[in-house]
């Protein structure tokens, strides 16, 4: 935001705003400009950080500097896989890219599985595990974390009709799970005026101000 | 600064150390004991000593009983121990505490041989390994019962129910079906049953012949997703009806797929609107303006943050792992009913350790919560 | 054969990680390093994938002069653009970020995604007035947690009632809405768990999709 | 009969009424005090018990989409943190915009301070792509995963960069996230490295963090705007600098504390909408407004 003068960038920053901000009133060549503009850019902008920010220090400039040093000619697997992902588009081999999405995939769903069960499922029944019997306020809210925890898991339970004593108890889990959503669409709304009110900050005080030099 | 002129008076004192090893001064600590640190890859010793007094200790260390010692750190007696991290794996090392009292440095006995091993097994982390090979077991087994052909019960779930009813909607009033698998990519697993969900969809619309659209933001998602309405299109017997515009990719980022998306909705005002799998903060752009479409929304996502949305504006929402479950349950494939009853097992396995904890605790013993701490 | 070379290859690349997690031993956790820097390779040549389909699929539109082929070669033309100036310094040799691939990132796509973002807060109000009714008992108890939640995070709230909402809001946070999230997470946990076991042992296959051959 | 025309009212006068809401409050601030809750304190409480020297990673996994909620918060501890004397390590794994963000912020609030050295008080590390895979292998060295800085220079040779090999050499892990990212740093890295974790998210996720802040998985969550205007409220109330800082007219326009009286207006709007929406909805008879 340069405070000299209006700058080019400010006016095509302003102008695109109410592009995409036309699109409010109904659908119009303005925002179908702006639409198509941004989604060619955002992916010739991960063009960029890819190159610039990953490939370039962690590949390009340690095969081409220190081939043989620190293992660093092992880089080329990954490369290869990187660029076997690609052969999708060429019809006779490609059967190849799928090897490559095997590694990607197999990687990231090995990895998923110990940050659910170390990282989320242990260390949140624990938590669970609270005094209830040692009286005073703090006993009667573990209860209520504790109901809350069972009836949502009770909801979730999926082998057992919800009738009877479990469909009663997953009634509850429904009336917890409805006080969190509700807690936090009133959390969320917070954050779309945040939203709103940046872009208008922006219009009133980088662009309409400084155009009449107050 | 403080350091270096520290070492150099501690090499003096070193030069002399045959004399002073033994002065009878009164040592704050005693007990020196070193051994190689568990559950590591092999570069780290731990020393453990009782204190019986106060103030800094130095840490010497060597490769031979009475050679050159060097310090290795500072640590202060009440800690009672320290972990030596610059050691080489399998070389024998000997410590010793130096420490100054009323002006003359006093060394304790020399402890050691002790070398590092790498360790095969975190001992820390027995409760997840037991954990991970419960869960392994559970959906192993699971999965082999229902190969096998057993009837698995798992209850309706009233969002799919409405599956049907919405697809006939489209169908009857001759418009489009919008299916969004979600903004992840196949690293997500919420994608993966989103595409079992959408395998079931485009089977009936391949039957009714209702027109269906895919519009995608993730390439890989593209490609699996196309292959998918192919093979329900080729199952139902109606592979001539299957055209490869019926998935389509839009672009990789959130907000233009977003408003690509909702633009296609205003302009081709479908019957129906599916959103099942990853959503992030353009779930309500694509909810709100679905319902001001008048469209049939059925959205399903395990994102806790993007529920409150779809519960406010759409017709049915699959509840966060309602998603997973509905995907075994439409398929009725077995192997995916085996792992929802997996899955039952390991939450009723859960409720029963917290229930167990629970009760411990109000007799004051915290076993359960100690067993399940995790590092 | 090429079916089960990549179902044994995500077999193995997906235990280790979890192998490695247990064992701390040298050359397992050196071999685990080096995966985890490996993938990251990968995952960046990953990411452009849809560059290859988007600029097809947008050729097409123009070439066939489909509706809105005009839009096309915007986006193109924005494509290419950026990647240059993404791409240009690395081709050159230096280093950092080409100075007005940062000026065209600053003034078009950082307002082009931002006030995509800003729309919401209109859909929420429109939501809100349209969508939230009080249809039943379920439907109700989210309208007052989201009234009190809202009236709890802004100052009106404390001002009319005396510093009483903040507090109020606090305890909805943290006693039934952290509850039902710990529900909500550990069964989603467990169903990820579960798919993650799927994928690993090849029971779960439709992301690898169908081959044609 | 017009009641009914009430209930379908066009979508678009509700627009128009939240844009007049939203653009009162910046054509002339208002200044509503905030309190501070817990979960802020928590990382407020954190970084006042650093000594000099100590360093922190603050990593920027949000992009321009977030930037009103979390452009404060940034500003905020960066400020903290450098009056304490307090070490940066500065990096991003969201790939869409984070490393700008990273950029712009450090520009904006370095410049407020004479002696800060790049390289020796703070590094901007830039972004790496992989998401869980850098996070993991930043455990053992954080400079194989970043050879280079944001600029490309040479991580090896800067003083800041020797002191910290890995997670054990950092005092906490503040990460400032809008989708999924957040909670990677507390089930993965807290989780397997026990580095403490503080989130500053969009209001969106602050819900969720709850049940990982119970459970001690996150020392801190600063929810959205909120969040950021309570951790201004707290440096106000102990520091001069900040008091100072805050009432300058420019970092008025963009500081939390204004921002909430566009919330203030806006949230009373919505719930005005929510009761006449539905006391509209009882009026007709509970039909099936479409």
């Amino acid at each position: 935001m340069q405070p000299l003068g209006l700058s080019i960038g400010v006016w095509v920053n302003a102008l695109l705003t109410l592009c995409i901000l036309s699109f409010l009133y109904k659908d119009n060549p303005f925002f179908r400009f702006a639409e198509s503009l941004f989604a060619g850019m955002s992916l010739g902008y991960y063009i960029g950080i890819v190159t610039v920010q990953t490939l370039q220090p962690n590949l390009i400039q340690p095969l081409s500097e220190t081939f043989f040093g620190n293992y660093n000619y092992l880089l080329l697997i990954p490369m290869a896989l990187g660029i076997m992902l690609y052969f999708r588009y060429i019809p006779r081999i490609s059967w190849l890219a799928r090897i490559a999405l095997a590694v990607y995939i197999g990687y990231y769903v090995g990895v998923l599985m110990m940050q659910k069960i170390h990282g989320q499922v242990l260390p949140q029944t624990r938590d669970t595990i609270m005094p209830v019997t040692t009286g005073g306020i703090g006993a009667l809210w573990n209860l209520v974390v504790i109901i809350g925890v069972f009836s949502v898991l009770v909801y979730f339970y999926f082998s057992v009709e919800h009738k009877g004593v479990v469909g009663k108890v997953s009634r509850v889990g429904i009336w917890f799970l409805m006080v969190s959503f509700g807690a936090s669409f009133g959390y969320t709304i917070m954050a779309r005026i945040s939203l709103l009110m940046g872009r208008f900050s922006f219009l009133v005080n980088n662009w309409i101000r400084p155009m009449f030099g107050s | 600064m403080r350091r270096t002129c520290f070492s150099i008076f501690a090499v003096w004192i070193l030069m002399m150390a045959p004399h002073l090893a033994y002065a009878q001064g009164s040592a704050p600590v005693a007990g020196l004991e070193a051994f190689d640190t568990p559950s590591d890859d092999g570069s780290s010793i731990t020393l453990r000593w009782e204190a019986k007094g106060s103030g800094p200790v130095d840490v010497m260390r060597s490769t031979s009983r009475s050679g050159e010692y060097e310090l290795v750190g500072e640590a202060l007696a009440a800690d009672q121990v320290f972990g030596d991290a610059t050691v080489e794996e399998g070389v024998g090392y000997y410590y010793a505490l130096a420490s100054v009292t009323g002006g003359d440095t006093v060394m304790t006995d020399v402890t050691g041989p002790v070398a590092a091993r790498s360790n095969w097994f975190r001992n820390a982390r027995k409760n997840t390994m037991v954990a991970t090979i419960v869960m392994f077991a559970l959906v192993g087994v699971y999965v082999a019962i229902a190969r096998r052909g057993k009837e698995l019960y798992v209850r309706k779930i009233a969002g799919l129910n409405a599956i049907d009813e919405a697809v006939g909607r489209a169908t009857e009033m001759g418009k489009k079906i919008f299916y969004i698998p979600g903004i992840m990519s196949l690293s997500e697993i919420q994608t993966i049953a989103s595409l079992s969900i959408l395998k079931y969809v485009s089977n009936l619309t391949a039957v009714y012949g209702t027109d269906i659209e895919v519009p995608n933001k993730d390439p890989l998602v593209f490609s699996a997703a196309r292959e998918t309405v192919r093979q329900a299109y080729m199952e139902s017997g109606k592979p001539d009806q299957f055209k490869e515009d019926m998935v389509t990719y839009l672009t990789y980022d959130q907000f233009a797929y977003a408003a690509s998306v909702t633009a296609k909705m205003v302009r081709e005002r479908p019957a129906t609107n599916f959103m099942i799998g990853s959503f992030f903060a353009e779930s309500l752009i694509l909810a709100e303006t679905g319902q001001a479409a008048g469209a049939i929304q059925i959205a399903g996502t395990a994102d806790v943050t993007q529920l409150p949305f779809f519960v406010t504006t759409c017709d049915y929402t699959l509840l966060g792992e309602e998603l997973y479950a509905a995907s075994a349950y439409l398929s009725r494939e077995p192997v995916l009913l085996g792992s929802i009853k997996a899955q039952d097992a390991a939450k009723a396995i859960l409720m029963a350790i917290m229930a167990l904890g629970i009760v411990l605790l109000a007799f004051d013993t915290d076993i359960i919560v100690r067993l399940l701490k995790t590092r | 054969m090429r079916r089960t070379i990549p179902l044994v290859l995500t077999f193995l690349v997906g235990m280790y990680p979890i192998f490695a997690f247990f064992v701390p031993h040298a050359t397992v956790s050196g071999v685990n390093q080096w995966l985890d820097k490996a993938l990251v390779i990968v995952a960046a040549f990953a990411l452009p994938l849809g560059v290859v389909n988007l600029v097809g699929m947008n050729l097409e539109k123009i070439k066939q002069r489909r509706a809105g082929w005009p839009y096309a070669i915007v986006l193109l033309a924005g494509l290419a653009v950026m990647a240059y100036f993404g791409v240009i310094g690395v081709i050159k040799g230096d280093t950092g970020f080409h100075p007005t691939f940062e000026v065209l990132f600053e003034s078009m796509v950082s307002p082009l995604q931002a006030t995509m973002f800003s729309l919401l807060a209109f859909y929420v109000a429109s939501a809100a007035y349209r969508a939230f009714r009080a249809r039943n008992v379920e439907a109700t108890i989210l309208l007052v947690a989201a009234i009190i939640v809202m009236m709890g995070r802004i100052p009106f709230g404390d001002m009319l009632t005396g510093g009483r909402m903040t507090p109020l809001s606090e305890w909805i946070m943290n006693k039934p809405n952290a509850a039902a999230q710990r529900g909500i997470i550990i069964g989603a946990a467990l169903g990820a768990a579960s798919m993650s076991i799927r994928v690993i042992l090849g029971i779960e296959r439709t992301y690898l999709g169908k081959s044609r051959d | 009969m017009n009641l009914k025309k009430l209930l379908y009212i066009d979508r678009r006068i509700i627009y128009l009424v939240v844009a007049i809401g939203a653009l009162i409050p910046i054509i002339r601030p208002i200044g509503l005090p905030v309190v501070p809750t817990e979960p802020v304190i928590g990382l407020f409480d954190k970084l006042q018990s650093l000594s000099p020297g100590d360093a922190v990673i603050i990593s920027y996994d949000y992009g321009p989409s977030s930037e009103p909620e979390l452009n404060p918060m940034s500003a905020a501890i960066l400020r903290h943190c450098f009056h304490r004397d307090i070490r940066v390590i500065i990096m991003a794994i969201f790939p869409l915009g984070g490393v700008n963000m990273a950029i712009r912020q450090l520009e904006r609030v370095t410049g407020e301070f004479e002696d800060l050295e790049y390289g020796t008080d703070f590094v901007n590390l830039g972004y790496k792509d992989g998401g869980q895979a850098p996070m993991k292998a930043m455990a053992v060295s954080i400079r194989e995963v970043f050879p280079n800085d944001v600029d490309g220079n040479d991580t090896a040779s800067m003083p800041i960069m020797s002191k910290v090999q890995n997670y054990d050499d950092v005092k906490v892990v503040i990460s400032l996230a809008t989708g999924i990212i957040g909670e990677w740093w507390a089930d993965l890295v807290n989780a397997q490295f026990d580095v403490p974790v503080a989130v500053g998210c969009t209001a969106v996720s602050a819900p969720k963090y709850y049940a990982f802040l119970r459970s001690n998985q996150m020392i801190a969550v600063l929810g959205g705007l909120r969040g950021a205007s309570e951790y201004e409220e707290l440096l106000r109330r102990n520091f001069e600098w900040a008091r100072e800082v805050y009432s300058d007219p420019d970092e008025m326009k963009q500081s939390a504390t204004t921002g909430m009286d566009v919330q203030s207006i806006i949230h009373v709007i919505i719930i005005a909408f929510i009761i006449f929406g539905n006391v509209m909805y009882f009026a007709t008879g509970k039909e099936k407004g479409r």
